[in-house]
């Protein structure tokens, strides 16, 4: 009775998804992820010294830092994802940005959380109210901003593009948190790296800075693990919508 | 004057138009028939750049649709579902503001001239918000046509109009014709269609099923073929 | 040329269409006077210790009332599908970001013209600043937070829930000119000594605006596509 | 069924509907023609409870439109120019709702036993909002008939529909107008009036200009006595 | 008794709505964030005489969220006219306004929940007052923000630019409520010593909110009758 019963039989092409033969690059990444990993605890528990003022709370700048300088990476990805998005309109590189804005968002919270966690122990409050502090929390809502745009209602392409739009504005924030102790004079929150040895619980050991920066080594690669592995998800996720309306489309003849 | 080749859409994952080729002549006044959500609607939103096609290939007047745009939206007229018009403002100042926009010479009158043609002189100025769904359609008509276009993109033009404003329609669309424009015309509606275009296109699930032209204006032919495609009609 | 011809005669048909209905300018000055209202409840204004929080409340003002002005800016084209009325007219997308710009900025400008001196005066504030400053950095201000108000408005609006997107996607990106736009109002309004500071935070505020209404014009045609 | 006694309705200082005079019998299918803003749709909110009369008098069944409001409302299905329907909510989602709220038994099985009549069983679960102006005319047909009413109120129904649609919603109502369902439809579409309706309205600038029965269901009396009272259309 | 089930049907409606887009939800508890933000930089909150503050930003957030999702409640059934629908249907205007209320009201005292500790954390609040008395304080005032809120809501919606016009009449009619609240939460926060003037504030509260919700019950009638 319904001319919607009578659907054809399309010629439907499932999109081609990126390749999947790199099935070896997943597991690069994931034996370095586990193997920095692994040498990081080493470096920050053992081999590195316990500071002396904080003691061994101060072991959380290793996750601390390491944690800020991913989101970083993760949101410059989304920043540059998003303008070859918007050139080249092809829908992985939008997969990309969005897998890499949501790892951002969540390393950002994991700086959220183990900044006042140390902060408690160093200045005897959770939270204050200063610029570093400030601006990364503006990060956090703007990255909750990008997610509430790709929650909007539409298909696909529409939420693509404006997130990507909204990406590129988005990144501004990043430098300037960076920045933001560098032009602002703190009160606070230290500075390692440029001119922060002059400042308060500045300058760095020897061995911290090692301890640190297999540290940063090992979460960039757990970055780039799970930007690889939640791209795969998001494609397996996309190629299963696929084939479920191609299901539909056949049944429905 | 229209060239659609391999024309797709896909919303999501499902396919609203697939694989349309199309080639219309200038001067041509073609319906498109076809049942509920065939995508007919959508084909006519590809055209007037408001949705992208997902894959394709359209040619207008010999421009390209994805790079010419600006070019190409001064030659069409497109009449959509909604009125496209500014709801407190009068017939006369939404038509002067779109005449302006398209850099009709002399909006002013232009303005005035079409709202006397829809028959709403003694509507000119007031808010367009009370006017009942006829009179806006017939608005929204004279919105389409402000700035002479040289095609025509009408998507159910006569809904909520009344034999009087049909038949103002129906002269408008032929007296357009005859000064060469091209129109596109969507509608359920088989009686004008066949009393009015020269060619009739059937979609059927986002293909075109049935292409004709119709050298005698017969409503039965229609009614057939429309039948011999759609058959088993929902 | 048509460019900015567009953009003109678009700023002019939201303007006059406010000019006939006057609901948006009405809404937001009664809304500007509602925050002061509320403000004045929350501080004493009696007490002298306010005083050094009006350069806040007079932002606080202009991003409110301003992000109703801009919600409007949009969502007003939404009924009857206007906006697909200007989408398919031969007009770039540039152009409607400047005529909506442009209108958006003279109500803005209109209520702060209104609402300011309102607030000195019931706060009782003593200007010992420099005015001409003061309206600089309010012009900078104004114009980074509007330019990127309506950028972010068109973005919002294809939302179902447009009115409640935009603020948040507004505040956060627009905290660094709100953050310097405070600090300069006020040194302008308490504190000429410090007057290269806040022409340093002028020189910031405006590099941010000049590098955000270039990022806007650039990137509009991507959010009004369909 | 419906009584109506020198029901006017003014806004502001515009008099729409002009001391209407109107008696309607239970089980009668009444077609309201008349030109563009005539008051067609005014009369039909009216009924329906969405706008209150200026003045007169309206009786339905015997209860006064006035005080039990609430009994009406239960009485009568409404189908308005908009949907009527929940944008992000399926048809089954809608209608259910739409059932519980009218207090019908079992909601669920006749949402998706009217979905299946409106031949859309296979868009169940999808949200209206992508649907197409055919079927969401056809959920809110649906919609309106969820309740088993005994009276319909609707406005230019066949809007949008295609010709398998049409056919339906005819079935509909003459199948409900055989349970002793009275339907008043306004409609510009004189075919269709003719060949579900046994009696004819014609309202012109307010006022009832026309009452009369179709005995034979021919299109051409509809015509000619319609045009006989419009000519010069408003 | 259909008075009651109607009312929660509308409510399972809107919540359900709610629950499949999550996008009133998720903006108004980011809005909250966002609010919490802008008054960190309105006031110092390393200063301690701002913590004094808190309670007053406990209810501005409140508000302000709660006048994003008092707006959504009544614009969200303007799409294709869905208020027409329901004023169609054989249910009595009380029970629409019953409805819409319950839906309001569970999402704030969601926003609540979130929002409120966050608040504590970031503002370094230390809690040394009495939590049950508090949530007292919370439950009853933001009853009443809400059923007069959703009241004025409806009311508003008639207007075209309704998200504009709710505020404007929403904060002069609440205010006796806010500032009890206010007063109230500041005792119950703080100190504890004048709990009993904080009970005499909740009782006033109370009977205002009670007053207001026959009222608004009474009237609904003749704001939603087209
Ligand atoms: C409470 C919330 C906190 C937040 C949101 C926060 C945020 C950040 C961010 C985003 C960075 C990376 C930026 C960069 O490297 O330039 C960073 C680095 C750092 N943070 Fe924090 N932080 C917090 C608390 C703390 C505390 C309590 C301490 C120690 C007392 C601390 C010490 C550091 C150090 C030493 C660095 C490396 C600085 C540098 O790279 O120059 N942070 N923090
Ligand atoms: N954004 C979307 N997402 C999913 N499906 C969509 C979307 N837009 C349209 N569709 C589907 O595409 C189909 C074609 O829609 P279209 O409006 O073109 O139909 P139509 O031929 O104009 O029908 P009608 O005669 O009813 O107006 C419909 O089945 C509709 O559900
Ligand atoms: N609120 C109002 N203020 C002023 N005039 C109004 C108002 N509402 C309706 N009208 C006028 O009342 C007249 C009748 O409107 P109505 O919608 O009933 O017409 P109709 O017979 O349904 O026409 P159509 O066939 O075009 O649908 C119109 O001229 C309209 O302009
Ligand atoms: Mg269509
Ligand atoms: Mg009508």
């Amino acid at each position: 009775m319904s001319m919607n019963l009578e659907r054809e039989k399309a010629s439907f092409h499932v999109t081609e998804l990126a390749d999947e033969k790199s099935t070896l690059l997943p597991k690069i990444l994931y034996w370095c992820s586990v193997v920095s990993i692994l040498a990081a605890f080493y470096f920050i528990f053992i081999y590195s010294d316990i500071e002396k003022t904080m003691g061994i709370v101060q072991k959380i700048f290793y996750f601390h830092v390491g944690s800020a300088w991913s989101a970083f990476l993760a949101y410059f990805v989304t920043f540059v994802y998003s303008i070859l998005y918007l050139v080249k309109r092809k829908r992985i590189y939008d997969t990309y940005a969005y897998v890499s804005a949501e790892i951002g968002l969540v390393f950002t919270t994991i700086v959220l959380t183990t900044g006042p966690i140390w902060a408690r122990s160093a200045w005897n409050v959770w939270w204050v109210w200063e610029p570093r502090l400030t601006t990364t929390l503006i990060l956090w809502f703007i990255y909750m901003g990008y997610i509430m745009i790709r929650q909007m209602d539409g298909v696909w392409e529409k939420k693509a593009r404006l997130s990507a739009v909204f990406g590129i504005i988005g990144f501004t924030d990043v430098p300037i948190v960076f920045f933001a102790i560098r032009w602002w004079q703190t009160k606070f929150h230290p500075i390692v790296f440029g001119n922060g040895v002059t400042q308060k619980g500045g300058g760095i050991e020897g061995n911290m800075l090692v301890a640190l920066f297999v540290s940063l080594a090992a979460l960039t690669f757990l970055y780039s693990y799970l930007l690889q592995k939640g791209v795969s998800f998001e494609n397996m996720k996309i190629k299963v919508n696929q084939y479920k309306e191609k299901l539909r489309e056949d049944l429905e003849q | 004057m229209i060239e659609i080749k391999k024309l797709t859409k896909q919303a999501d994952n499902k396919l609203i138009l697939r694989s349309i080729d199309l080639s219309i002549e200038r001067g041509e006044t073609v319906a498109i028939l076809g049942p509920n959500g065939a995508g007919k609607s959508t084909l006519l939103k590809v055209l007037s750049t408001i949705i992208k096609p997902s894959s394709g290939f359209i040619k207008i007047n010999g421009l390209d649709l994805k790079k010419d745009y600006t070019e190409i939206k001064k030659m069409f007229g497109y009449l959509p579902h909604s009125s496209l018009l500014y709801d407190h403002y009068s017939p006369y100042e939404n038509l002067v503001f779109f005449g302006k926009v398209y850099g009709v010479e002399n909006p002013e009158q232009r303005a005035i001239e079409l709202v006397k043609e829809v028959g709403l002189s003694f509507f000119l100025n007031e808010p367009v918000k009370n006017f009942s769904r006829g009179m806006i359609q017939r608005i929204a008509i004279a919105r389409a046509i402000v700035h002479y276009p040289e095609i025509l993109y009408l998507d159910e033009p006569h809904t909520g109009l009344d034999q009087g404003a049909i038949s103002i329609l129906n002269n408008v669309i032929l007296s357009m014709k005859a000064k060469g424009t091209t129109t596109l015309m969507v509608t359920h509606d088989f009686k004008q269609a066949a009393e009015i275009c020269d060619r009739i296109i059937i979609i059927k699930n986002g293909k075109i099923v049935d292409d004709f032209r119709l050298e005698e204006r017969t409503l039965n032919l229609v009614t057939e073929k429309y039948q011999l495609q759609v058959e088993g009609v929902s | 040329m048509t460019f900015f011809k567009t953009a003109f005669l678009l700023a002019k048909k939201d303007l006059y269409s406010e000019l006939k209905t006057k609901q948006v300018l009405a809404t937001m000055i009664i809304f500007a006077g509602l925050v002061i209202l509320v403000f004045s409840f929350a501080f004493d204004p009696t007490n002298n210790t306010t005083k050094a929080v009006i350069p806040g409340v007079v932002w606080v003002i202009i991003v409110f009332s301003g992000v109703l002005g801009l919600n409007r800016s949009f969502i007003s084209e939404q009924r009857n599908d206007t906006m697909q009325g200007l989408l398919v007219a031969p007009m770039e997308a540039a152009s409607i970001y400047l005529g909506k710009f442009l209108a958006n900025f003279t109500m803005i400008l209109i209520v702060e013209i209104v609402a300011i001196p309102f607030l000195f005066l019931l706060f009782n504030f003593q200007m010992i600043g420099s005015i001409p400053y003061f309206i600089l950095i309010l012009f900078i201000g104004s114009f980074g937070f509007i330019s990127i108000g309506t950028f972010l408005a068109a973005l919002a609006a294809n939302s179902k829930s447009s009115e409640m997107l935009l603020p948040l996607l507004l505040f956060p990106i627009t905290t660094p000119i709100l953050i310097g736009v405070v600090q300069a109002t006020r040194i302008t309004l308490t504190n000429m000594g410090k007057l290269s500071s806040a022409l340093a935070w002028a020189q910031l505020i405006s590099a941010y605006d000049v590098i955000f209404f270039v990022l806007c014009i650039l990137l509009i045609d991507y959010v009004l596509e369909v």
